[in-house]
């Protein structure tokens, strides 16, 4: 038998392939420095971002990825200290305030200037709330505001001269604000990127102030206060901003630049971390933290998060109304294996909704693991041994995260109550509906804090309130949170009022608090002065990249 | 020494099936100028002879297993593929049966003429593209192919049948073989086309004196231009000797057989034809659009024809390839769209009729095709197949189907017990009887076959042929017999009509007809037709 | 061929309204709005935005609207990006996807024929199960998984090349667009070694084989041509899938391509975004078909002259 | 008549089934592959008295173990018993790949043999209709029918059946497009048989060969589309899993854990290899073609 050629020998085949190859490699003859190696020769620093921005301006913008390309090209009032969260100045060189802690008088820096070199004054931030509280902006944020006084009226039209509004600039350098009631975190809320100052001309260059969605925040017109002005913004492949040398603190910042990568996807994130393209995580795949734990790699850093993640009960349910069935199933939670087994990073088991330390805050001790007492409500309730417990399920949305924590306290209920439970996942969006809606039984929740106080845990839950959506309502427990503790005269007395609040909620039990959260991330160690805070907000005008070989 | 000695040559098939011996010491030679016909039908191994010769054929399952095959002081069986290159197409050229798919239908026939010359595996022989094309046409030419220059660049399929054959005559030549090797290069040709064909390897024969290897299932095709004939049956070579000893002095029983399966002579049954007329066709017209060449073209298929069958009568429809004698026939069936006409089957016109309407009427006549490995559905039993129209007409329920189907293959002489069997385990004979079988199931009064016994051997061709007019006797059939071979339609029908170019040029009682055709259409065709008797069949093709 | 090509595209018209509309309808009957979020959103504020995007209006109005929007070229603003309109997002991951998309297929048709073309010149042997089981393991080899496993090998653990982006290192167009390609490799495989099995067992490879043309011309000039039709008949559709597929490997490699926004915005409920892919995609996909018909009927002379014959 | 009919010892023929089944026999590879699905199948079917563990039996001290004794193919993060997970698993897989496969066959064939057996202006309006469908944004389509019809399985097989008989329809539609000139279509015509008979009888079994070999592309391809779908809420719920599941979980810890990821693999792989062999050899053993060889 005789062989033929095969054709893979043929030369029309080898030149086919060397044009496929060649194609391939066209751009792959330049140097083979990582980003991390060049950034940290030119001080950019490269930092992975979670997903894409969808908006970057102040008034519009939610979510965390915004938060941080926001922070690094604006500054509000007032700034927090890396690490102790205390207020130091902004824009902002120093404040007072009255006595009865309702007027704030903000003295602003005289070398205060917006990155095109305009000078920026106290004008500009009298404006830019205007702005903010104008209902055709579609701003969520604009609740920050409504410790101002009259800016909620202004806001929901009540009132329409916004002179009635407790802002003013008394001349170029001081804005006094007046709020409604004392505020003990008002200062806090002047960090947020919803209260930034916004440069009018540029907005109005583009738009009406109140247009959603102009183009004045893209590349080469978005005109800004913040250490870092904006250089390019290539959707979803980066944002790069650079220094701003009319930032009033230009000398002190270290960095010349800050690429932002949307990382969607954690695991790729991580492999780009290794592959050394990233400086800074956003998040760590949750299989990944006991890897890097058990390696004792320094590069992980986890820290608690002012966050909680909770399990919410529809109580209109006939048969989770009754508040022993509840408490059965929060009691048999066993939250310390959870954490221990399931998630592995850190995070702390929660027995109520406010995480402990939240501004000397410490919730009240009521909730904890005994399925024996659990099992007895059970049976006080009418399902003894878990019998004739109607079909229960739990709902959540689509994560691989959400998916453990559900498969596990399935397992653990079914375990210690002998009841069986189902897991429903959901799209987000469907989830969102299902939740809103009332439309079901168990639901996964999370809420992560504004500020630190824990107002901002509480007064979720106060009847028919946008986010309480368990249907849970005690107007014993509307008044603390909104009437009384508001008018506390010293901090203590206003957090124990908010102890005794939610111990009212710990009680009824609407929630199951299930643990309190960790921010993760992966740091290289050439990233130097990055503090650990439980807001999860770095400061990048303290950060400064030292490579090995420096 | 001949030019060409193969000695004791064995070809055997691996199949899963086991192994088949399609050569089984097979020896023969051939000389410089000398015509050697091996002759034999389907499945008799003359083909994977001459396939061997080349190493054509698929390996695996083919294995040479034997033999040896000297040409020119090299064994053929036992060389490299370098030297194989050598002699194929150079030395040794081959023509193969289909015209129509032997041709790359992706290339234009000049490439295709060309290539042998441009990549002549012999560097010092290889010429260039104009050197090669100035030869190719010059060849073409010789060939009889008009306005070379032009068709030079045009495709196969805008050649006809016997153009194409032509066109494989000039590619086997052009690189001047000293054998050549022809397939059953006619077979697939209409018998006009058959005789100039075989004319022109006569004529290039002699002018080149190239030896010649004739594959043929014909003894008719070959008597006159062989030298010497090569019988083969099942593998084995039954007989062999020079041309005037195999026909005259016949001495195998299976050469024999051959002989007398070739239809001769009139029809032996009596003209069974009624005076009341089944069908009659009023002026029918049936064109196609036809998009294949470089322009539309309307077919006229059937233009403008009218006949009549009378019942019982058997009516003989010949023309060539392309007179739209088919297309008739599916016209009066009513399952091609006719344009103009009337076609009136027992007082009824059928083209006023809905699909509906239709049913029942199609009960009452029937087709026989051509081909019976494509008109059997093939993942259906005999049964299945058998039963279908009976069921389907009520001609019989789910209790006496067994025995109507049985009833079935009894009249057209199929072993009841293969009633399970599927298509595929029977032969081209048995299945045609299958297709019989199914177009009488129904009981019709008119049965038009199309072709029936062209794709079949000529000894089978001669048992369906009886078994066709058996049945119209017994069933008291009206046929209309479509065929392009007239020796065919001479022994089976009763009156004749001759279409050429879908118009109808003559038409009268089959042995006036013969005897005095009128048409110069008509007396063409019937000067054409090849004669199984070397002596008269060379001094016909000499008279072409 | 022109007429051809201008009679599918008429036909295109009817479809892609009607995709239009039925997309309209089916993104406005999903649950969850563009604007919903876990916190909750204020009724001012929905009621604000709501009539910014013009979602205040009855259904067949906002229909009308964008229908006319289309026709205009303007597939509107984007609902999630505030300021971005979709022509523009569209437009910034379109090259980025068609150039991953290209190499893919380059990547897929060269392994594809290759393998394929191997295996069928020597059918049921070792040179046939090979490649053949090669392209089995490229079926089942889903990108998710092919895509992190190659970043490992040839990312982390040996450090060859880049791992995520596109364009920003040298290198980094590799992995990806071999991941794409592999999926669609096999299927070529499987289709080119089928039809040219079929072709190479046709009459005249046999004449060509006896012509004594040596092997290479017999299967490149005389099989080739005709046993990869079936291959090219596959292109056409593949591409528009391939494209629109890309995504699972633009999320595993970080690349700004279009296929993240085509699901991205199935999850935002950016009606226009969902849209404005959709209809751009549906017009991909009967290009692509027609492209593909196209090269069929240009590779087969009888059916160019019958185009030919039919336009004229 | 009917008395010798009983003496007729009819010679059973070679159905084209029993004829494959011969074929199919001398085909090794084929027949490990049937070997193989036939184990699969049985494993399946017997898995809640053979399973070693619970599938939804956690122990979280225990967590992600290698391969050990106790546990043959190690454990996952919840402690849960990976053989046991995968037995399984395998019976949601291949229930859906089969079912939801036979759905997709079913409407493909169908409507690909009306569209190219009738060809003209009913075939081009078919086909703009695929066209369309496939047009269509996936997953809109997929959460409006978990949320219009709830959540259950047989929903499943029809969204995936919904997707995949696009493809099928095309090709058998090209297929019968060269079937209906073949003479034995036009025979059944002048049988005066019904369009439906036609295309029921003579026109679909005829597609087989090429049907059968994408369908067993097909089956692989929407066991994985069915993790997709499960994934995003319209399918089977932990902790209930399927291979697919499991793989793409898998896929995330393949470094730290990779026996998660390469035992749901192979499980998948196996299947799928030997439904191609199985496929290929099905289909050159019904090709009436290749049996006198």
């Amino acid at each position: 038998m005789k062989q033929r050629q095969p054709i893979s020998k043929s030369p029309l085949f080898s030149t086919l392939a060397m044009t496929l190859i060649m194609s391939l490699l066209l751009s792959s003859c330049g140097s083979s420095e990582s980003n991390v190696e060049s950034g940290n020769r030119t001080g950019t620093l490269h930092w992975g971002n979670g997903t894409e921005p969808q908006s970057l301006d102040p008034h519009i913008a939610t979510g965390v990825p915004e938060h941080h390309v926001i922070t690094s090209l604006m500054e509000g009032l007032v700034r927090k200290d890396s690490k102790t969260l205390a207020p130091k100045p902004g824009v902002a060189e120093s404040w007072t305030v009255s006595e009865d802690g309702r007027v704030y008088t903000f003295k602003l820096r005289e070398n205060a200037r917006w990155s095109n070199g305009d000078v920026h004054n106290a004008h500009d931030f009298a404006w830019s709330w205007w702005r903010a509280l104008q209902p055709a902006l579609g701003n969520l944020y604009a609740y920050m505001y409504f410790p101002i006084a009259n800016a909620q009226k202004y806001y929901q039209g009540e009132i329409t001269d916004f002179n009635e509004v407790g802002v003013k600039a008394l001349d170029d350098l001081t804005l006094q604000v007046t709020l409604a009631n004392p505020t003990p975190y008002f200062l806090q809320l002047l960090d947020h990127y919803s209260m930034f100052p916004v440069h009018q001309a540029t907005v109005e260059k583009f738009g009406r102030a109140d247009e959603r969605g102009t183009r004045w925040t893209y590349e080469g017109n978005l005109v800004a206060n913040g250490a870092f002005k904006l250089q390019s913004w290539e959707i979803n492949r980066a944002i790069v901003v650079v220094r701003n040398t009319f930032y009033h603190s230009n000398d002190s910042v270290k960095l010349n630049s800050i690429v932002f990568y949307p990382t969607e996807n954690v695991t790729t994130e991580e492999r780009m971390f290794r592959a050394g393209q990233l400086h800074y995580t956003n998040d760590v795949p949750i299989d990944k933290v006991a890897t890097y734990r058990a390696d004792n790699n320094k590069a992980l850093k986890v820290t608690p998060y002012l966050g909680t993640y909770f399990y919410r009960i529809n109580v209109n349910v006939p048969h989770l109304q009754d508040k022993q069935v509840r408490r059965a199933l929060g009691m048999t939670i066993d939250r310390e294996q959870l954490t221990e087994h399931v998630l592995k990073a850190g995070q702390i088991p929660a027995y109520a909704m406010t995480p402990p330390n939240t501004r000397g805050y410490y919730p009240p001790v009521g909730l904890s693991f005994n399925p024996e007492a659990a099992r007895k409500l059970l049976a006080d309730a009418g399902y003894p041994n878990g019998e004739g417990f109607p079909s229960t399920e739990i709902l959540y949305n689509t994560n691989e995260g959400h998916r453990k924590v559900a498969v596990a306290i399935q397992q653990m209920w079914r375990e210690h109550l002998n009841i069986d439970v189902k897991l429903l996942n959901q799209e987000w969006k469907v989830y969102l509906d299902s939740e809103s809606n009332g439309d079901y039984q168990i639901s996964r929740a999370g809420w992560i804090g504004d500020y630190v106080d824990p107002n901002n845990f509480l007064d979720m839950f106060i009847c028919n309130g946008g986010n309480n959506r368990t249907g849970w309502c005690n107007e014993e427990y509307d008044r603390l949170v909104l009437e009384v503790a508001p008018r506390a005269k010293t901090h203590e007395e206003r957090l124990a009022i908010f102890g005794q609040a939610e111990q009212m909620l710990m009680d009824d039990l609407p929630v199951l608090p299930i643990y309190t959260y960790t921010s993760k991330h992966l740091v290289n160690p050439a990233v130097k002065n990055l503090v650990d805070n439980i807001l999860d907000q770095p400061s990048y005008t303290e950060i400064y990249l030292q490579g090995e070989s420096n | 020494m001949a030019l060409l000695e193969v000695k004791n040559l064995q070809v055997h098939f691996h199949t899963r099936n086991g192994v088949v011996k399609a050569v089984d010491d097979v020896s023969f030679s051939v000389d410089a100028g000398e015509t050697l016909a091996i002759v034999g039908e389907s499945g008799s191994g003359k083909s994977v002879t001459c396939y061997s010769l080349l190493d054509l054929l698929p390996k695996p399952p083919a294995v040479i297993e034997g033999g040896t095959a000297m040409f020119d002081g090299k064994d053929l069986l036992n060389c490299s593929h370098s030297e194989m290159r050598h002699f194929r197409g150079n030395d040794i050229a081959m023509i193969f049966q289909d015209p129509m798919t032997s041709l790359n239908p992706n290339l234009t026939i000049g490439e295709q003429l060309v290539e042998p010359l441009i990549y002549h595996p012999d560097k010092a022989r290889r010429k260039d593209r104009a050197t090669a094309k100035k030869r190719a046409i010059e060849l073409l030419d010789e060939v009889g192919i008009t306005d070379t220059e032009r068709r030079f660049d045009s495709y196969p399929h805008e050649f006809s049948g016997g153009m194409r054959q032509r066109v494989m005559i000039a590619m086997a030549l052009i690189n001047e073989p000293r054998l050549l090797i022809c397939d059953e290069p006619t077979t697939a040709l209409d018998v006009t086309i058959q005789a100039q064909i075989l004319e022109l390897i006569k004529k290039l024969q002699r002018s080149r004196n190239v030896a010649v290897i004739f594959i043929s299932h014909d003894l008719g095709v070959v008597a006159g231009i062989a030298d010497k004939i090569l019988v083969m049956c099942a593998g084995k070579a039954m007989e062999s000797g020079d041309t005037d000893s195999i026909f005259y002095n016949t001495q195998d029983n299976y050469t024999k057989r051959l002989l007398s399966a070739i239809p001769e002579g009139a029809k032996t049954m009596k003209n069974r034809a009624q005076p009341d007329t089944l069908v009659e066709v009023n002026n029918v017209r049936t064109w196609f659009k036809d998009y294949s060449g470089s322009k539309v073209i309307t077919v006229k298929a059937v233009d403008d024809i009218s006949l009549t069958i009378n019942r019982g009568e058997i009516l003989g429809l010949v023309g060539e390839s392309g007179s739209g004698k088919s297309t008739l026939g599916r016209s009066i069936l009513q399952l091609v769209p006719t344009q103009e006409g009337s076609v009136v089957f027992d007082g009824t016109d059928l083209g006023s009729l809905s699909a509906r309407e239709m049913v029942p009427w199609r009960r009452r006549m029937q087709m026989i095709f051509q081909d019976p490995y494509a008109s059997l559905n093939p993942r259906m039993t005999v049964f299945e197949t058998l039963a279908e129209p009976l069921l389907y007409h009520g001609l019989a329920d789910k209790n006496n189907i067994d025995q109507q189907v049985q009833q079935l293959m009894d009249d057209v002489g199929l072993a009841r017990a293969h009633m399970r069997k599927y298509p595929h385990e029977f032969s081209g004979g048995q299945r045609q009887r299958i297709a019989i079988g199914r177009a009488i199931a129904t009981k019709p009064e008119l049965i038009i076959a199309d072709e029936p016994v062209s794709a079949l051997d000529v000894t089978i061709q001669a048992q369906i042929l009886d078994l066709i007019l058996n049945l119209v006797e017994r069933h008291n059939l009206t046929m209309m017999f479509i065929s392009h071979d007239l020796s065919v339609v001479r022994y089976i029908s009763d009156r004749v009509m001759v279409m050429h170019h879908g118009v109808m040029v003559e038409q009268g009682d089959t042995e006036t007809l013969w005897a005095n055709p009128q048409d110069a259409y008509t007396k063409a065709l019937l000067k054409a037709i090849p004669l199984a008797d070397p002596k008269s069949e060379r001094s016909r093709l000499s008279a072409i | 061929m022109f007429k051809f090509a201008l009679g599918r595209l008429l036909q295109a018209i009817p479809v892609l309204l009607v995709v239009i509309t039925m997309t309209f309808m089916l993104v406005h009957s999903a649950p969850g709005g563009p604007f919903s979020a876990d916190k909750a959103v204020p009724a001012e504020v929905l009621i604000a935005l709501e009539a910014q995007y013009n979602l205040d209006q009855p259904l067949w109005q906002q229909y009308i609207s964008y229908l006319s929007d289309v026709l205009h070229g303007d597939f509107g603003p984007s609902f999630k990006y505030p300021g971005r309109s979709v022509n523009e997002l569209i437009y910034s991951g379109l090259g980025t996807t068609a150039e991953l998309g290209f190499y893919a297929m380059l990547v897929a048709i060269f392994i594809g024929v290759i393998a394929g073309v191997t295996a069928s010149m020597r059918p049921n042997t070792m040179q046939d199960y090979i490649p053949m089981t090669a392209a089995m393991i490229g079926i089942c080899m889903p990108s998710f998984l092919l895509g992190p496993l190659m970043v490992l090998v040839f990312g982390i653990h040996l450090e060859w090349l880049p791992i995520s982006g596109w364009g920003d290192i040298p290198g980094d167009k590799i992995m990806p667009a071999i991941t794409l390609g592999t999926g669609y490799a096999a299927y070529i495989a499987r289709l080119s070694r089928g039809g040219m099995l079929e072709v190479l067992s046709q009459d005249y490879i046999r004449t060509a084989r006896a012509k004594g043309l040596s092997e290479f011309l017999v299967v490149g000039k005389h099989a080739l041509r005709g046993g990869l039709i079936p291959v090219i008949a596959f292109l056409g559709p593949a591409f528009a899938g391939l494209l629109g597929g890309s995504f699972v490997v633009e999320t595993i490699f970080n690349i700004p391509g279009l296929g993240r926004f085509y699901v991205q915005a199935a999850f935002n409920r950016d009606y226009t975004m969902i849209l404005g892919t959709t209809v751009f995609f549906a017009t991909l996909i009967i290009l692509f078909n027609l492209l593909s018909d196209m090269l069929a009927i240009w590779l087969n002379p009888k059916l160019r002259q019958q185009v030919r014959g039919e336009s004229s | 008549m009917s008395n010798n009919e009983t003496s007729i010892v009819l010679e059973k023929g070679i159905s084209l089934w029993e004829d494959a089944w011969i074929k199919l026999r001398k085909n090794r590879m084929a027949l490990i592959g049937l070997g193989l699905l036939v184990f699969l199948c049985v494993v399946s079917l017997l898995t809640p008295w053979i399973a070693p563990y619970g599938y939804e039996e956690q122990n979280l001290l225990l967590g992600a173990t290698p391969p050990s004794a106790a546990h043959l193919l190690g454990t996952d993060i919840f402690g849960r018993d990976m053989l046991t997970r995968i037995m399984w698993g395998g019976r949601v897989s291949l229930m859906v790949g089969f079912i939801a496969t036979a759905v997709a066959l079913a409407i493909g064939v169908i409507y690909g043999a009306v569209a190219g057996f009738v060809g003209g202006r009913v075939d081009m309006v078919m086909m703009r209709l695929v066209d369309i469908l496939y047009a269509l944004p996936f997953m809109i389509f997929i959460i409006l029918l978990m949320v219009v019809f709830g959540r259950n399985l047989l929903l499943l097989f029809f969204a995936i059946g919904a997707v995949e008989w696009l493809t099928m329809a095309r090709i058998v539609r090209g297929q019968v497009m060269s079937l209906r000139k073949q003479e034995f279509v036009e025979a059944a015509h002048s049988l005066g048989l019904s369009q439906w008979i036609i295309i029921r009888r003579h026109i679909i079994p005829n597609t087989l060969g090429p049907v059968i070999v994408y369908t067993t592309l097909t089956i692989p391809s929407v066991m994985l589309l069915e993790a997709f779908l499960s994934f995003l809420g319209l399918g089977i719920q932990p902790p209930q899993s399927s291979w697919g599941l499991l793989i793409n979980y898998g896929v995330e810890t393949m470094e730290e854990y990779p026996w998660l990821l390469i035992f749901p693999g192979i499980a998948l792989s196996l299947t799928l290899f030997a439904l191609n062999f199985l496929g290929d050899g099905l289909r050159d053993a019904l090709d009436p073609r290749t049996s006198k060889d």
